[in-house]
């Protein structure tokens, strides 16, 4: 078996507002093995973001508050102090952002950039070793003229280009775990399938555990070997890719699967889409979160489901709804696909 | 030197969706992180509580609304409103302000009733509670903490008190006027230079170029001093407005400016080429489609202008440009005091207490506004 | 670069040509000015008057007496109209001393509004920054003045631990010069640290929320490090761009009322005086030396601009 | 006129240069005992104006006369080293003896003393004499009035007409100046006392010497001179007229410098860091409790040959009511402004000033205008006059300057102008355009403030004020009385002493009419350091601090 790498523990993320408490993570449980691709995937707001931060604790504040564990190599990182999060970031945990042109620094050469990660965490490199080694990096991810690409600026990159920089920089120190926070959603199409090609290499190529973040069930199907869904700071449903793809329990899930352009089946008459707006975390609906969006919404939905395996068959595949496995499997395909809406029409 | 006007402002910004393509009218932009801990609630909801300058995203169609808690569907001023109502230091000195403003405008009741004497009156020879108003060799009573001459007298025998209300009237109304000139026409010019470019622009813009590369206090004194010599047209050269009027056509381009930047922005949005599709005329544009999204940089400009009008009536007066005898603002007081400040501290400490005190309350009130409207600008900093 | 020299070029030529304009034109339209009789003297005949018109050209026309002068400031002939000095030699003789105390006074200034508006941005909510806030607020509202006056009393004539003004050139004597300008470097500089260090601070805190920074922190910098290169650098832009206008005004002369009070011989006490006088040649003057060092010190902010952010381009 | 006082440095400075006060810790402690002094040394004076111009031939402020009296010495001089009236009398100088007068009064003959030279070297000839004056006519001399107005063929030199002034004559050789006037005027003799009139090389150039200053012939050369901050004076080796006439003066070198924070000043002197406070600027009215009690053997008020007054538009109403004219005079409460100039006032209604042959003095003023002797007014007179006038609730305008302490002035007098049933505001302008402003034939002003420091120690100088020849630059009221006029022009052929009565009597006749509200003549203050030996210093009606008195202390 493959080495653990991070162990989370009903990780619990709270931000005090002045308008009241917000619970942007609620209750997060997983793991995370060397060479394994985790997929969290979820709308804007659903805590994805959140956990994967609160990971490198890059959430720390004032009026953050934490419960629960999360543990990298059994290490305790939500009590870590600042200055072992620092050896932690970027060399045992690294990410890359969703933007790459906001996120990479304007004024700095994109070498130097690298370089500078390098020898924050290896003072005795000298420069010019570390930015040979940047130079090497832009190449193994596929930037062309290399050494001459890393005098430029941000700016001077197309935005593949650019991520790929990002990319080079996250693995310039070789990390455990690789957090991609949307990494393709700021990108064009074409360019999107390169840098999903580029992280799939180096799923092959690497040990390295790797988090994906993304709004888009669709891109993690060829790379995820596990998913996690997330709905206004909870785990609806987590699962193999296979089963979150093949037996999604989740009616949200479900949207997010109607929501995937599929090359392997006709085009729908009518994009299908999630009605309504995920709700505020301050004053969050009673019971499921999703209850006010959900089309099979009943009673019972007023109180909160446990996160639970129901699916006999499958006791890694858990989810949080209340209506019967099999009920879920007759009301979630729509036009022999499936999707959230009830009344496709 | 600065007169405590900003002279920059950060556009909006806005960065590209990460969002499901849902047809949810709410275009998010932001990602779900509440990167720092805030006291925004925006992150919730990235629309509703930021700044007023990222327009709503589609004309006349508001939101939809889920079940609405808590912030969804309050209003954006609303919700300002709302967090000025928590800042206590803000509320504070704003009601400070309010005190000044209302003691300022009682000043003739005060005249009237309590000190007896009118602002201009001089009794260089008068006496109060057995003391010489002015002594022999002109040095004026300091307080005397009664109804007469409560703060003790100026330099001509005058009762302080009385003129330190009628020159606050004085020095509020001036920036009054100020302002509203500054708001009317600086939010005039930056539309009309915003909106049409072009000529327009190229006329304006040079306009208010020059006026800013003028050093604000040369420029005012010599316009003032001018002006207090001949008048301007029917106005006297005595006349409250001839300052009003320098100080606010000095301060248009701090106002211009930013806003012809927020409206050139503004044009380019979605909404506003939807306006222009539908064949909307410009000024309706301008007034019914942009105006409404400038407003909240308008409404943070409003104090700060006022407390920079303000201040800029005092070193106009104090260099004898400004308000002319024999009425009095504070600026003027000072000036008339500051050589007695060996001999009658009072009198030019009096005044100036009076001038800072109100400038640091429009100030801060005006920070909270500023921040009411533009959380961001106190997110606190991650450590 | 080359385009960008000779587009702000002509831009400085049209701005002062404006500026030359309006002022010229502002003293045309005031009733009852005459510095014919000004400069006669209070018991001169009309004859006297007449003289002098004749001499300087008041009875020409608007135009013919504008040309004249702008002709008379480029060949460096322009005397004022009080003291008949030649303005333009005036102007270089008293910049020395507007030097000394506007380069000193910025740098205090800008210098203490980084570390100030840096201090309270990082312990932004706490105790240190309310405390620096509250002083700056107070900075921002205090008349330089009434400050000025203030710290000239309690100094210099109470304590007298600062010299009862007056000015020593840097060259005659380096210490003395110090300590003469004291007072009134902090008199110019208090003001603006107080609001330079809250745009700053503001700016800082809205930098900290910039993607970049994240992904800065998420490299393992130190907190040190992510401040000073990310973070800092591209918070101090918009207060370069006020310092340059603030900077170039103070040089053209609007420290007037410090060196007033001061009695520092710069070309600010001479524009107060020329102002009270309503001599023209030198509010004249001095409003294109302002005009002047706006547009210069607009292009070098604009080149100091491109140089911390490659993205910007000089353009006119 | 001479007090040309400037205005910014004292207006919308006014407001600065006032700063703050002084300090109680730092100051004099007058040690000296020996009022011995020596001859040498350097003194520094403080000013808070510079003069226009150190040149003569344009300058004509109480400022520059300090100066360059001392440089330029003209045919005739006033006498120095005597403090009052006594510094009133003329003496001959460049000219062996007073000059001859023909019988009509008209022409003037001086006698050129021998061997005499210039700073330079150069040799006075007599012709320079009327380079001298034609130089003052084309710069102009701010008083050119007094040579275009009175010596024939001045004018029409002047205005370019001619090519010389055909009023003068002169013979190098003997030393002979003859001059013709336009008609008998006594205080010619005056005039050639001013050092605007002494002669100069003929090769100084006809224009304004703003940073040189011109080649003199007095006491002391023009050294090295930054226009507008300092003017450095050397004692000039080569003076070679006798003591007794222009004395030589002890100091090797006078600084003057300039300061327009006046009470900078003030504190400097009082810390010995200067060592005279120029008398032409006010000491600040804070620091003054201190030189009182601090430096109170180093300070005098001394009165000077100054007046103020309020003017009357008497060609319009309201004040072309006798009654409401004399209703103003009877309700001034000369006490009042007497403290609003902080004690620096000798209160009187009469133009002409103490020290001036002629005057009638403050004791006759009770008849006058109705004052008790102390000045205070006489307020049930003054309504019933008000009353009688009819003017009640007109409206008026009153004009007055910025700086201090003549706004406070018109404050009060707008007060009392209310106090009386008008309707009166103020208009207050910059002191630098203020007289040229209320001067301009356009202005028109109904009342307002006026001063006037005399231009020499003549009655003539006061009364031609309110002539109507004078014309609105000078005689802002437009006063027009046939018979003032008439005897201003009789009174002015003869010297001032011959007619002292006369020019007595017609100031009253004035205040009677109250053609001019005067409250006052200004003291000026007399204020040295530890370093200089103060008995022996003048403050001089003429020459403000006479230059040649200042002796340090041995």
């Amino acid at each position: 078996m493959a080495e653990r790498l991070l162990e989370v523990e009903d990780l619990q993320v709270s931000f005090a507002t002045e308008d009241g408490v917000v619970r942007a993570v609620d209750g997060v449980t997983f793991t995370l093995d060397r060479g394994e691709v985790l997929a969290i995937v979820g709308e804007s707001g659903s805590g994805k973001s959140v956990t994967s931060m609160t990971l490198m604790g890059l959430t720390r504040g004032p009026n953050a508050r934490f419960a629960g564990s999360a543990k990298l190599k059994g290490k305790e990182l939500l009590t870590a102090s600042e200055e072992d999060l620092q050896h932690i970031r970027g060399a045992e945990i690294a990410m890359i952002f969703q933007d790459p042109i906001s996120s990479l620094s304007p004024v700095h050469r994109i070498g130097d950039q690298i370089v500078e990660q390098i020898r924050a965490h290896d003072k005795k490199v000298s420069k010019g070793e570390a930015f040979d080694h940047a130079v090497e990096l832009m190449e193994r991810v596929g930037i062309p003229h290399a050494r001459a690409r890393a005098r430029a600026f941000p700016h001077e990159f197309s935005g593949g280009m650019r991520q790929r920089a990002m990319i080079a920089m996250a693995l310039s120190l070789s990390p455990s775990v690789l957090i991609a926070d949307e990494p393709t959603t700021a990108l064009d199409v074409t360019i999107q399938a390169q840098i999903l090609a580029e992280v799939k290499t180096l799923k092959e190529h690497s040990d390295s555990g790797i988090i994906f973040v993304t709004h888009d069930l669709g891109v993690v199907a060829d790379i995820a070997d596990r998913v996690i869904v997330m709905y206004a700071g909870r785990v609806v449903e987590q699962g193999t890719l296979d089963e979150i793809f093949y037996d999604p329990q989740h009616p949200y899930t479900w949207g997010l699967l109607g929501s995937v352009t599929r090359m392997d089946r006709d085009p729908p008459k009518r994009l299908p889409s999630i009605p309504g707006l995920p709700p505020s975390l301050i004053r969050a609906p009673r019971g499921c979160h999703f209850r006010p969006r959900c089309p099979h919404e009943f009673e019972r939905c007023a109180e909160v489901p446990p996160l639970e395996a129901r699916v006999a068959e499958a006791p890694d595949h858990l989810d949080r709804c209340w209506l019967e496995v099999e009920d879920k499997r007759t009301r979630r395909e729509i036009e022999g696909r499936i999707g959230l809406v009830r009344d496709a029409a | 030197m600065a007169l405590g006007v900003p002279r920059f402002r950060r556009n909006g910004q806005g960065s590209s969706t990460g969002d499901l393509p849902t047809q949810t009218t709410q275009g998010s932009s932001t990602e779900d992180l509440p990167t720092q801990t805030t006291q925004d609630p925006s992150f919730a909801l990235p629309e509703a509580g930021g700044v007023a300058a990222r327009p709503e995203p589609l004309v006349g169609r508001p939101p939809a609304e889920p079940e609405g808690p808590s912030t969804v569907g309050v209003g954006p001023y609303r919700l300002a409103f709302r967090r000025l109502r928590r800042n206590k230091t803000a509320l504070f000195f704003g009601a400070v302000f309010i005190a000044i403003v209302i003691v300022c405008v009682l000043a003739p009741v005060y005249s009237h009733d309590v000190a007896h004497i009118g602002p201009n009156v001089t009794n260089p020879t008068g006496t109060v509670n057995g003391k010489s108003v002015l002594s022999t060799s002109g040095v004026p009573i300091g307080p005397t903490f009664t109804a007469h001459y409560f703060f003790g007298a100026d330099s001509d025998g005058r009762d302080l008190a009385v003129r330190l209300l009628y020159g606050g009237r004085t020095s509020l109304i001036i920036g009054g006027i100020a302002t509203i000139i500054i708001i009317v026409f600086g939010t005039l010019v930056g539309l009309l230079a915003g909106y049409f470019r072009g000529v327009v622009d190229a006329v304006l813009r040079p306009l208010m170029e020059l006026i800013w590369s003028f050093p604000p206090v040369i420029l005012g004194v010599a316009v003032g001093t001018a002006l207090a010599l001949g008048g301007i047209g029917p106005i006297k050269g005595n006349s409250i407005f001839i300052p009003a009027f320098i100080i606010g056509v000095i301060y248009i381009p701090y106002l211009g400016k930013p806003i012809r930047g927020e409206v050139l922005r503004l044009r380019e949005m979605d909404f506003v080429d939807a306006a222009r599709v539908q064949g909307m005329h410009p000024w309706r544009i301008m007034l019914s489609e942009i105006l409404p999204n400038a407003t909240s940089t308008i409404i943070v400009f409003i104090p700060m202008m006022l407390a920079t009008s303000i201040l800029l009536e005092a070193y106009l007066s104090f260099l004898g440009a400004g308000v002319q005898a024999p009425n009095a603002s504070w600026g003027t007081l000072i000036s008339d005091g500051i050589t007695y400040l060996d001999t009658t501290p009072s009198f030019a400490l009096i005044p100036g207490a009076m001038l800072v005190l109100t400038v640091l309350s429009i100030n801060i009130l005006g920070d909270g506004v500023r921040d009411a409207l533009d959380p961001r600008a106190q997110v606190k900093i991650q450590t | 670069m080359g385009r960008f020299i000779v587009r702000r070029t002509l831009s400085a030529a049209a701005l002062l040509f404006a500026t030359s304009v309006v002022v010229f034109g502002i003293f045309e339209v005031i009733p009852s000015y005459n510095p014919g009789r000004a400069i006669a003297g209070r018991n001169a005949t009309p004859q006297t008057v007449a003289i002098v018109n004749k001499k300087f050209g008041f009875n020409q026309p608007f135009y013919r007496q504008y040309l004249n002068t702008m002709k008379l400031i480029f060949t460096g002939q322009i005397v004022d109209y009080q003291d008949q000095l030649n303005v333009v030699s005036e102007f270089k003789s008293r910049f020395p001393a507007t030097l000394s105390l506007v380069i000193p006074a910025a740098l205090i200034w800008l210098i203490a509004a980084i570390i100030l508006g840096s201090v309270s941005a990082l312990r932004a909510g706490r105790f240190a920054d309310k405390a620096l806030m509250v002083m700056a607020i107070v900075g921002v509202s205090i008349p330089v003045f009434l400050l000025g006056a203030v710290l000239l009393y309690l100094l210099a004539y109470k304590l007298t631990i600062f010299p009862n003004t007056g000015y020593v050139s840097l060259t005659s004597n380096p210490a003395q010069w110090a300590y003469y300008l004291i007072l009134p470097w902090f008199s110019i500089a208090l003001l603006s640290i107080g609001f330079y260090s809250r745009v700053l601070r503001s700016n800082l805190l809205d930098m900290v929320n910039e993607d970049f920074v994240r992904t800065a922190k998420a490299k393992g910098l130190s907190q040190q490090r992510v401040f000073r290169r990310h973070v800092l650098r591209n918070s101090l832009m918009p207060i370069l761009t006020m310092f340059g206008l603030d900077f170039a005004t103070l040089l053209g002369g609007a420290a007037l009322v410090t060196e007033t009070l001061f009695n520092i011989p710069g070309v600010g006490q001479y524009e107060a005086t020329a102002i009270g006088n309503l001599d023209v040649p030198p509010i004249l003057v001095g409003a294109m030396f302002t005009a002047f060092f706006v547009v210069l010190f607009g292009a070098l902010i604009d080149v100091v601009y491109a140089l911390l952010d490659p993205r910007v381009r000089l353009t006119g | 006129m001479h007090k040309h006082m400037r205005p910014f440095a004292a207006a919308a400075t006014a407001a600065i240069l006032a700063v703050v006060v002084a300090a109680c810790g730092s100051s004099s402690t007058s040690t000296s005992s020996s009022t011995a002094g020596k001859t040498g040394g350097t003194i520094t004076m403080a000013s808070g104006t510079p003069p226009l111009s150190p040149d003569q031939a344009l300058d004509f402020t109480t400022q520059g006369t300090e100066l360059y009296s001392v440089v330029n010495t003209p045919l005739l001089t006033f006498k120095r080293g005597v403090q009052g009236a006594g510094g009133a009398t003329i003496l001959p100088a460049l000219a062996t003896s007073m000059p001859t007068v023909s019988g009509s009064g008209t022409i003037y003959t001086f006698h050129l003393r021998h061997g005499l030279h210039y700073s330079n070297g150069t040799p006075i000839k007599a012709s320079d004499e009327t380079y001298a004056l034609e130089r003052a006519l084309k710069i102009p001399w701010q008083a050119a009035s007094f040579i275009s107005g009175f010596i024939k063929g001045a004018a029409a030199y002047a205005s370019g007409k001619s090519k010389t002034i055909s009023g003068i004559t002169t013979n190098d050789s003997t030393g002979e100046i003859r001059i013709h006037l336009v008609r008998a005027f006594a205080p010619i003799a005056d005039i050639f006392a001013l050092a605007g009139t002494a002669p100069v090389p003929p090769n100084t150039p006809m224009k304004n010497q703003a940073s040189t200053g011109t080649i003199g012939d007095g006491p002391y050369k023009w050294s090295t001179i930054s226009p507008g901050h300092t003017y450095t004076l050397v004692k000039n080796t080569k003076f070679d007229l006798p003591a007794s006439v222009v004395p030589h003066g002890y100091a090797d070198k006078i600084v003057y410098n300039v300061n327009s924070n006046v009470l900078a000043n003030a504190e400097a002197v009082l810390n010995n860091t200067s060592d005279v406070f120029d008398p032409g600027d006010t000491l600040p009215s804070s620091i003054l409790s201190q030189v009182q009690s601090k430096a109170a053997s180093r300070y005098e008020a001394v009165p000077t040959n100054s007046t103020f007054y309020f003017f009357f538009a008497v060609n319009k109403p309201p004040f072309n009511n006798i009654d409401a004219r004399k209703a103003v005079l009877a309700a001034l409460d000369l006490r009042a402004l007497s403290r609003l100039d902080s004690g620096f006032l000798v209160e009187d209604c009469h133009l002409l000033p103490l020290g001036i042959v002629g005057h009638p003095g403050p004791s006759s003023c009770a008849a006058l205008t109705g004052h008790p002797a102390d000045g205070a007014p006489d307020m049930s007179k003054a309504k019933s006059l008000m009353k009688a006038s009819g003017m009640m609730g007109k409206s008026v305008t009153v004009w007055g300057e910025e700086r201090s302490p003549r706004r406070q002035y018109v404050d009060y007098y707008t007060s009392v102008l209310n106090s009386l049933g008008f309707h009166a505001t103020e208009k207050i302008i910059s002191s630098g355009v203020y007289f040229t402003t209320i001067g301009a034939p356009t202005t028109k002003p109904q009342t307002g403030f006026g001063d006037w420091v005399q231009d020499f120690p003549n009655p003539w100088d006061f009364m031609q004020l309110f002539t109507s020849t004078a014309g609105s630059s000078l005689n802002y009221g437009y006063v027009s009385d046939k018979h003032y006029d008439q005897q201003v022009d009789t009174l002015s052929t003869k010297p001032p002493n011959q007619v002292a009565n006369q020019w007595s009597a017609l100031d009253s006749y004035a205040v009677g009419k109250a053609y001019y509200a005067a409250y006052g003549h200004e003291k000026f203050p007399k204020f040295y350091s530890d370093r200089l030996v103060f008995s022996k210093g003048v403050l001089s009606v003429e020459y403000q601090t006479d230059l040649t008195s200042l002796q340090l202390k041995k």
